[in-house]
């Protein structure tokens, strides 16, 4: 029987199995003294999609079915002590065409269902939502403010106060003017234009400033190792005033 | 406030959310005892139905939601273009009928009922919201649990699980004249050959 | 069809429209006289009113509409619009009592005070109607100033922000334990630290 099978038609080898078991009209339990497994393997084997993704579930059962019957070939050592392949996949079987049955019916649930209809959600006008806060008092907020104000000194002289002050002195636009500056004449390094005792702030909005000088093609720099110090060289010497 | 108008007043919810509305919320958000408003919400169910009205109460779960009658569809739609809801595909229905019968249930034991990979199956029925992930299973790999939602039993038309059809427990020693498969080419049986199943 | 299952199909039909939908309509498109509609809208409508549903059949002119009840409103509006009931995490709660000791401030005189960033419980407030905008400070950058709200004061039950009670410094005087650096590795205490968002 040379049918042309695909397999993207089946939900899969159990499904193509139960397929061949309801065209011969058998009993599922009657697959293995059946042509079944053979036809199987044949329609496997000449399907005409072999999308690699979807055969290997089909293959896989290919390969079942081989075992199984290369099983009853050979005399049983012992008896087994798991469910032998025959029987799980006759239960399998049975399983599935039991799934099948009810996904069917489902299936006419489904039908009706939809014929319920539904409404659209109403246009419905709403207010601003109502806050209700909890536990707020006037105690607590003066505590809060209170707390904030203890613990105010400490944070001072840290990280918040020295950035505050920082972001004053030191502007790009500043910066920018004292390189060109310092470089006119002759070529200057990195650290000659730092202040003594440079903050990391001051460090960055320098170097953004170079960074600036160079875009502009006010400047070129030089750096002859990695790490190593950083020369400035003024590209617009004599044409600087203004 | 009398359970009479507790009923108007969870008919006008229902009526202007169009949705499906827990019962949880309106009992929380109006304040109320969640058995009052179960009353209510049965009284209200009651006088749909004795009226053969248009439009029913269903409940699915936890959820309560006003439909049309079923059979006036034909009617609804010379009138109206009513939002067809989509029909799942046989792969997402077998999915799905394993994850109803057997919740929860990993991914792993939908792929040994239906032989066939079924992680987008599984994925696109969480995105339609009509399975959801309960938890993890305490195995190798704590692999996710998944089990069916409120908006499943809308899907179907049912307020619980146990509306599910019955699988057939009962052997079937005789080989039948008819497969699953027949089905399809003869539209009168569907009588299967299965003798016996787990579902 | 007799006039009951006739006022049942109007209902459904005016259910999924949500719109006026048109007598005349109805009666060319289920080919039925246009009296005989009539007839069953008018007992639809009675037995909406009969039963105080929360839902009422409005007739316009040649149209018919499905609309809930007037009086049920606050119901539903209750239902859809819930009161959100929340607490001011503390970082809030700083925050808030900064703007209102300091008023008017910016948001780095709050930070300044505060040590963290404070955007966040800044527009939190602003968006709960705490603490609104008032102005611009005359500074670089020409920063947004704040200062509390009429709401502010009748959640604190206060008439006027002189009524503030005077920060107890005394009972402060010896540094707390935590600061707000501390706070991250204090589990019950995170809300300090501006990262959280829990508002």
């Amino acid at each position: 029987m040379a049918h042309i099978f695909r397999l993207s038609q089946f939900e899969g080898p159990l499904d193509m199995l139960l397929f061949l078991i309801g065209k011969a009209k058998i009993d599922i339990k009657d697959i293995f003294v059946s042509e079944i497994t053979d036809q199987y393997i044949a329609a496997v084997r000449e399907a005409e999609d072999i999308d690699m993704e979807e055969a290997s579930a089909f293959i896989q059962m290919a390969a079942t079915l081989l075992l199984i019957k290369s099983r009853s070939l050979l005399p049983k050592p012992e008896p087994p002590q798991e469910e032998d392949p025959e029987q799980l996949l006759i239960r399998q079987l049975e399983e599935y065409a039991a799934l099948k049955k009810v996904a069917k019916e489902m299936q006419q649930f489904e039908k009706i269902a939809a014929k319920m209809y539904e409404k659209l959600p109403e246009e419905f006008p709403l207010p601003p939502p109502t806050l209700e806060l909890e536990g707020l008092s006037l105690s607590a907020l003066a505590e809060a403010f209170a707390n904030l104000l203890v613990r105010l000194p400490e944070d001072e002289g840290e990280e918040t106060m020295v950035h505050r002050i920082m972001r004053e002195e030191h502007t790009v636009r500043d910066c920018m003017a004292n390189i060109l500056k310092l470089s006119r004449g002759s070529r200057v390094s990195f650290n000659s234009v730092l202040s003594k005792s440079p903050t990391r702030h001051e460090v960055v909005v320098v170097f953004l400033a170079l960074l600036e000088l160079i875009r502009l093609g006010k400047i070129s720099c030089v750096q002859e190792d990695t790490y190593g110090e950083i020369y400035i060289r003024n590209n617009q010497k004599g044409r600087l005033k203004h | 406030m009398n359970i009479e108008e507790l009923s108007g007043i969870i008919e006008a919810i229902l009526f202007v959310s169009g949705d499906p509305v827990s019962i949880g919320e309106i009992a929380l958000n109006l304040e109320l005892a969640e058995l009052d408003v179960q009353h209510a919400v049965e009284q209200l169910q009651n006088k749909y139905e004795e009226q053969l009205s248009g439009v029913r109460l269903h409940r699915f779960g936890k959820h309560i939601q006003l439909k049309t009658r079923e059979s006036y569809a034909p009617y609804v739609e010379k009138m109206l273009q009513p939002i067809q809801r989509q029909s799942l595909s046989n792969a997402a229905l077998e999915t799905l009928a394993v994850v109803a019968y057997r919740q929860p249930v990993t991914r792993l034991d939908v792929e040994m009922v239906r032989g066939v990979k079924c992680d987008y199956s599984l994925q696109s029925l969480v995105n339609k919201n009509l399975i959801e992930v309960c938890g993890r299973k305490d195995t190798l790999g704590r692999p996710f649990l998944y089990r069916t939602t409120d908006e499943f039993l809308s899907h179907f038309g049912i307020s619980s699980i146990d509306e599910l059809p019955e699988p057939d427990e009962k052997a079937n020693e005789e080989p039948k004249e008819e497969s699953c498969y027949d089905s399809e080419f003869d539209e009168i049986n569907t009588t299967e050959n299965e003798t016996e199943h787990e579902l």
